[in-house]
């Protein structure tokens, strides 16, 4: 929220990045997802590449815009719904999953999504994450996790390494980081994923799979933040520390299996986990309300 | 509503341990009391902890004309437990009624028995209690139904009416259960016929009671405030409820998750209060209306969620039924004290609806409004209950439901707004018309950030005071819904004005007429909004009173501080912090020392 | 806090209860860790056992009354720092850990723990849990897991099993219940052990274990609330559905094999991970001081 | 302090792009004027987002005399960027000074050119700044330098001075870096000499500064808010600050983080903002003294917790650095509307310290009053800064160390206390001696229920009440350490009396100063404490005002309606939410008015 434009890199070259961007996209079908509102994201940030996997994903499900609805918390990543051509909701730092919650189980007719930053799911959210997996409510729930807090230039956050330098822990962090997939697949999660904000192709068909799961998904994306993380999770090191599970379809549905394969680096890319059969939250309610 | 030829207006108190059926005694001589066609407010004091020694006090109200409040002191105190009960007499009346256990299990000390603290002009009636039980049933638990079979006696009620009520209350019971209850009453009954020798003058021979038995059945609810909160959601639309539990809401959330579900509704037990607030805003973001409950301490982890409601303009009603406070505070005791935090709670320029409902009916005419105000001004909007009327009984008559136009409170943009639509259109009233996703056309995306017409994120000074200024424009015009503030007493100028709010506004009313009747003039005035503030009529009201008194359940005066405010002059202040609601009698009191 | 006293036993048997009680133990030495006031706990709440099994440890470690801090949430498990000979505080619902760990970071000389019930810890205080184990705060935290809201009187919690009928969920409870001891582990605790209020010499045991633990002990205790789940934790099901799993010392290091254990019924009782070699939050802050 | 012999007192504004260097020149200018003696007060105002085009305004006033307020226009715009500081020209006073790039990389249109829009009576300098940085260094980067080299050739400026006060600034980069700003100074300072023709009356030759530069390296810091917080903390023995990163607030925290451990003391990073105020009333329950420090969202987090610290008597202090609001708002804005939040925001009754620093050096006060008051006075104290004091800078004398009997304030039992230890003893101050974790015998333990004076769960009608009396008996206490409420202007009967709070406060007293020059009777009031508020002191002030102004940055008048309820009169409110600090010529212009 309070970059100190000193540090910044120049306009132009932030504003020729965007052209260019913008050029090459222009052309493309799947670019009527976007909203005319350019993106106040860094030049080299991963949200530009995990934004067109979204928009992809959205068309080639041929999503309806009004149908769609893109819930955020605050953070760079929570700036996403200003950047979708669809209905968004921009809530509160940590509070995505309480307000898509709601709004789902209001209206089952739309696709909801859940977008937060690390600092956002994990930290001040982190409360939420147990309940609306268990629950099993049928959203789709996008980590944009570049070990950062972003839009506050960069403290540590839950999944900032051990003895990282920030700008909230000089001499290093002291805190062991978590591991979201661990977490999503402890709190039993029907849908848990993995995707790289350096491999469009990869989110696309994580994200489709996961708006096409009834029931929680969770997606976490390893992405970089250019501005504030010069060390730890570049592009760089991204790249020589992903691989593909090679999950993507058909999902396993093994537990014990994934939880390995989360504790595992290099990073695993793909779908860890997914339970098919079992039934979303309403689908629970209904039947009981049937059975009683 | 007929009045009787012969007025009946008493305070009859149970009081006993945990366990001794004091509290289901209170509610079978409460229902018996309005199947009657008498009017009834009935409330329960217990322990806090889920099991104590500690003491109850069933207190109820029974009278033949319209109840305000439910009366100070008691006219008769029914004792099933001496120790408990000597520290009940302070709230017995002078020359009042005892009726005790005159042969206790383990007979009594001088400064343990009852009757032996009672103080002289006390008409004291000993009935065998735990014996008569015994007798009835092998056992002492009946000492209550005894007790009330004794009363029954004694003030010449309908014995075989006073059967059906108890039938009625275990009728889902054991035969035997129902059997050893009415077998009890009726020993009391026969006992008290044969054994004692009245000394009062109170009794019901000759009352016709303002309604008869028939009429009542059709119109009459027995209910709490909990649970028509939750008729009036059901009755208004209501289609999400989260919850929390937490003392004294829960009810409302348990009451809804077995209706709402037959209503086409969803009831969502969320994790904390943050959680619920923040569905309860993705709901009313969705379109549907939507409520949480909960009591101070949830209310107050809900502020955050309270201004991106106001910010982002999405509808959400929050209800904080309060209880002694600060912080854990006393969670079952009755206050007044979450004022300030819902009328100022919020950070930043935070303008947010206040209702308080002053009693049980009000709850109902509360819910409906608020779910309506909501929606139409999509803002939040918090309804200020307390302890007491969560829980406290009365007999009401069936409320009317809504009118269609408080049903469907959204306005929506026409296809003219839709040509490059403005979510957050610049308008008069402060509304700008609304979509709710799924509208081709209408989308547009909700930040608590400040935005500008279309709702995209806008820092500029001109832009932040133009939707600042549509934010508060919005609100001041709730007022026009506003329910009339309710005046009682002379319209004239008046020694005393009394100004009140919430619970204790039944007490004010009252002692308005009673101190009339002793030759004090005075006027009373409330309003079930508290804001925005009816500050016109509040004024023009003060400009005819001498003085002007404000009586609350709070320590020191949160609401006459905000009155004063408004009226710009020094008042008089009521404040008690007893966990008890507020008496006519002591509002009296004030106004005779002022 | 609420309870309807009409739905209450007689005075007289709770008494009579407590009077026995007291008249056993008076005789016991660790008895001087219990404070004058009188439990308000129901008759037969499990909770008596958990706090016999704490006093037994703390006075098996002959720990002076006035290190001991105990912090607590709200809830009938919240009330025990009223019921302990020592310094302690009653904070809010959900948040023994937030303070708990406050006060441990201020006086790493005193023995600190924290006590919740299950709506306290997994419910409104689940967001800390994730960070205390991660930071490794050296407090023992005692989980009172009744698998339901006590307090106020029978409303599902976030361990009560699916389809059981609460007072808040009248046709059955649609949520799936989150496993404590997998979650303990998945956010890395360094302890992690699970107790049964039946179980006094195991849980007393365990609870030393935790005591001496420099880092984060989490410690659940199966126990029943016997006013509020007549059908599910009962006394009964909780004697067949408890094994002990031996493991009291030495305690395992192997998160996957504590993993599997955490995931079988019976329930296994006693130290599902152990890693003792983890320094605490506070050595950790000292290593990098020095280091720097 | 010297007064100069020639005043010297001018608002210099440089406004750009972000990344075109603005905020850094206006740094360099800051301290190179300190360092040359003279008072400054400087702020930046730059966009919210990481990344934006947007538009960076770097504000230095700088004189020779205390300054009260950082002035609303500018003497003198330095136009990095014309795009931008064409909607900066509004600030710029008539007659006001332009300096701007006389052969930009592309030319300008008319309408996208800052000397074609800027009004005739501006007196315009067209320097190359761009061309003039290509030469010195190759690249453009240089402008900002470029620029500083102009306004030192024209103002006859010390040009060595400024070197090495660049060479100060990047000090410790690498070489290259050192020379290109350097000599992109010299060639602005060279050509400009070389080119301009003054026109202008500005000049600082045969100005005295106030400050010698030797005097001044020993007693000035230039420095923040939030930097002089966070020492103040320091000097005030703070052991424990827990904080989750927020704008405004961060910057606190991670000073902190590097200098509380070399204090002996721990900085927590929590997971949120009620962790990080559980953890600091954890620490203080502990005995040590505690902090943390967030804006308007995570302050709104924290209510619950608030509720805790009064009601259990357990010091914590929590600093609210306000910006715009409601909600996430405006991050990047200054503004004063958490006032109500404040001081009302808690559920129950619920009384806060809150403190409100007026200026920069009055947060080292604040901080350390803070500190004390909450140890002392076992309870919550809320610091009230906000964006602008936050972040604008100051040159200010080094402040005193506090007493050492303001570092040791808690009022331990002695051992006649600690016979049958009351922990929450029932006293006439309020104060009950506290014990903390680890003193045999003072056992005791804390709860937010309602408790007797050992501190057990007790919900009796005469405990509650004598235990909230206590808490309000403790709180009135603390007015009787509070700083003196400022007054200004005429000790008599006036026609306006000024009444402000925080970072408003400055420019109110200068614009009552100002407006007594314009012949207008006026006297100013601030308090730094505003709960517990000096109600007396404030109605003898307004006692001797025929009208009150409150001027503040909120858009209703938060505290015009706290201060009315005192004193029982209406007053004239001045409300802006620009986003700007407040300047005292708008408040004169509105004394002007009334
Ligand atoms: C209650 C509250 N606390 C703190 C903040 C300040 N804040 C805004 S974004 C953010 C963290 C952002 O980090 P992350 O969630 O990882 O998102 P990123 O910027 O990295 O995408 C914080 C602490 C806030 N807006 N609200
Ligand atoms: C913020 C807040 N919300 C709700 C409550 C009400 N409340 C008190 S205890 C409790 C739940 C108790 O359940 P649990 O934590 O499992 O403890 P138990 O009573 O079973 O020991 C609740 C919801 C509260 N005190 N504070
Ligand atoms: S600060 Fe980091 S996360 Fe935010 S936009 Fe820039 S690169 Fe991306
Ligand atoms: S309600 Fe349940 S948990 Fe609470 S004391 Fe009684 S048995 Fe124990
Ligand atoms: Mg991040
Ligand atoms: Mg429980």
């Amino acid at each position: 929220m309070d970059m100190n434009p000193s540090d910044m890199a120049a306009d132009t070259a932030r504003s020729l990045y965007l052209d260019e961007k913008l050029a090459q996209v222009r052309e493309k079908d799947f670019l009527k997802y976007r909203s005319p509102d350019l993106p106040t994201w860094c030049p080299g940030c991963g949200y530009f590449g995990i934004m067109d996997a979204f928009y992809k994903a959205c068309r080639e499900l041929d999503l309806a815009h009004e149908n769609i609805c893109a819930v955020s918390g605050i953070g760079c990543s929570g700036r996403t719904p200003v950047f979708i051509n669809s209905y968004g909701f921009h809530t509160l730092h940590g509070r995505s999953i309480p307000v898509a919650t709601g709004l789902k189980l209001a209206r089952e007719d739309l696709t909801v999504f859940a977008m937060a930053g690390d600092g956002d799911a994990l930290g001040i959210g982190g409360g939420h994450l147990p309940h609306v997996a268990r629950k099993n409510i049928d959203i789709t729930f996008i980590l944009f996790d570049n070990a950062i807090y972003g839009l506050t230039k960069g403290q540590s956050s839950s999944t900032t390494p051990f003895e990282t330098k920030t700008n909230s822990h000089p001499v290093g962090n002291p805190d062991t980081p978590l591991n979201p997939i661990r977490l999503a697949l402890a709190y039993g999660s029907s849908f848990v994923a993995r995707g790289y904000a350096g491999d469009p192709e990869g989110m696309k068909e994580i994200i489709k799979a996961g708006i096409l799961h009834k029931g929680f998904s969770f997606i976490q994306i390893l992405t970089p933040c250019v501005t504030f993380d010069k060390a730890n999770r570049t592009w760089k090191a991204l790249k020589e520390n992903v691989c593909s599970l090679n999950l993507h379809l058909p999902a396993p549905d093994n537990m014990e299996s994934a939880m390995r394969a989360a504790e595992n680096e290099p990073y695993g890319v793909g779908i860890f986990f997914q339970d098919k059969e079992r039934p979303s939250y309403q689908d629970i309610l209904r039947q009981m309300q049937r059975a009683k | 509503m007929k009045t009787s030829d012969k007025d009946i207006n008493i305070v009859i108190e149970i009081c006993g341990s945990a366990g001794e059926g004091t509290i289901s005694a209170g509610e079978i001589l409460s229902r018996f009391m309005s199947a009657q066609g008498f009017e009834i407010m009935s409330f329960d004091a217990y322990p806090a902890e889920i099991r104590g020694f500690g003491k109850c006090v069933a207190h109820t109200r029974v009278s033949a004309n319209p109840i305000y409040s439910p009366g100070k002191l008691a006219d008769v105190l029914i004792a099933l437990n001496d120790n408990h009960a000597i520290s009940q007499l302070s709230a017995l009346k002078k020359g009042g009624i005892l009726i005790y256990d005159s042969q206790p299990p383990k007979p009594h000390e001088e400064d343990e028995s009852v009757v032996a603290q009672a103080d002289a002009e006390t008409i004291s009636y000993g009935v065998p209690l735990t014996m008569l039980a015994q007798k009835a049933a092998g056992n002492a638990r009946g000492r209550n139904m005894v007790a009330l079979g004794a009363l029954t006696a004694l003030f010449h009620l309908d014995r075989d009416a006073f059967t059906n009520s108890i039938k009625d209350r275990y009728g889902k019971k054991k035969q035997i259960v129902i059997d050893s209850n009415v077998n009890s009453f009726l020993e009391g009954f026969d006992w008290t016929k044969e054994n004692i020798d009245k000394a009062d003058a109170i009794s019901f021979q000759g009352v016709t009671p303002p309604q008869t038995k028939a009429e009542q059945t059709e119109e009459k609810l027995i209910i709490n405030g909990n649970q028509l909160v939750a008729k009036a959601a059901l009755d208004a639309d209501l289609k999400f409820y989260a919850g929390y539990p937490i003392t004294p809401a829960t009810k409302i959330m348990e009451i809804l998750s077995k209706e709402l579900p037959k209503h086409g509704g969803t009831l969502l037990q969320t994790e904390d209060e943050i959680s619920a607030i923040g569905a309860v805003i993705g709901a009313g973001y969705g379109g549907i209306r939507a409520m949480t409950g909960t009591s101070g301490p949830g209310f107050a982890l809900m502020t955050e969620f309270t201004g991106l409601s106001v910010m982002a303009e999405v509808p959400a009603v929050i209800i904080d039924s309060q209880r002694g406070g600060p912080s854990t505070g006393i969670p079952t005791k009755t206050e007044q004290s979450d004022f300030n935090a819902a009328v100022f709670g919020g950070t930043g320029d935070c303008p947010r609806v206040v209702l308080a409902p002053t009693d049980t009916t009000s709850c109902y005419d509360a819910t409906v409004l608020a779910l309506y105000l909501a929606e139409k001004y999509q803002t939040l909007v918090v309804i200020l209950l307390d302890f007491f009327l969560s829980n406290s009984i009365r007999n009401i008559d069936v409320p009317q439901k809504p009118a269609p136009e408080m049903l469907n409170a959204n306005i929506a943009p026409d296809a003219a707004d839709l040509a490059g639509y403005q979510r957050y259109k610049i308008t008069d009233s402060g509304i700008s018309p609304r979509t709710i996703p799924g509208t081709p056309g209408g989308m547009f995306f909700a930040t608590g950030l400040e935005h500008d017409a279309y709702g995209r994120p806008n820092y500029t000074d001109k832009g932040h005071l133009a939707m600042t200024a549509k934010r508060f424009r919005k609100h001041a015009n709730v007022l026009n819904e506003a329910p009339a503030p309710v005046i009682s007493g002379s319209q004239k100028t008046v020694d005393i004005g009394v100004i009140s709010w919430g619970s204790s506004a039944g007490a004010a009313h009252e002692a308005v007429m009673t101190a009339a009747e002793k030759g004090i003039s005075g006027a009373g005035f409330s309003s079930m909004m508290l804001s925005p503030f009816p500050e016109k009529q509040v004024k023009a009201f003060a400009g005819r009173c001498k003085k002007i008194l404000i009586p609350e359940l709070n320590y020191r005066g949160q609401f006459a501080d905000f009155v004063t405010r408004i009226i710009n002059r020094p008042v008089e202040r009521l404040n008690f912090i007893t966990g008890r609601p507020m008496a006519s009698e002591d509002i009296v009191e004030k106004m005779k020392e002022m």
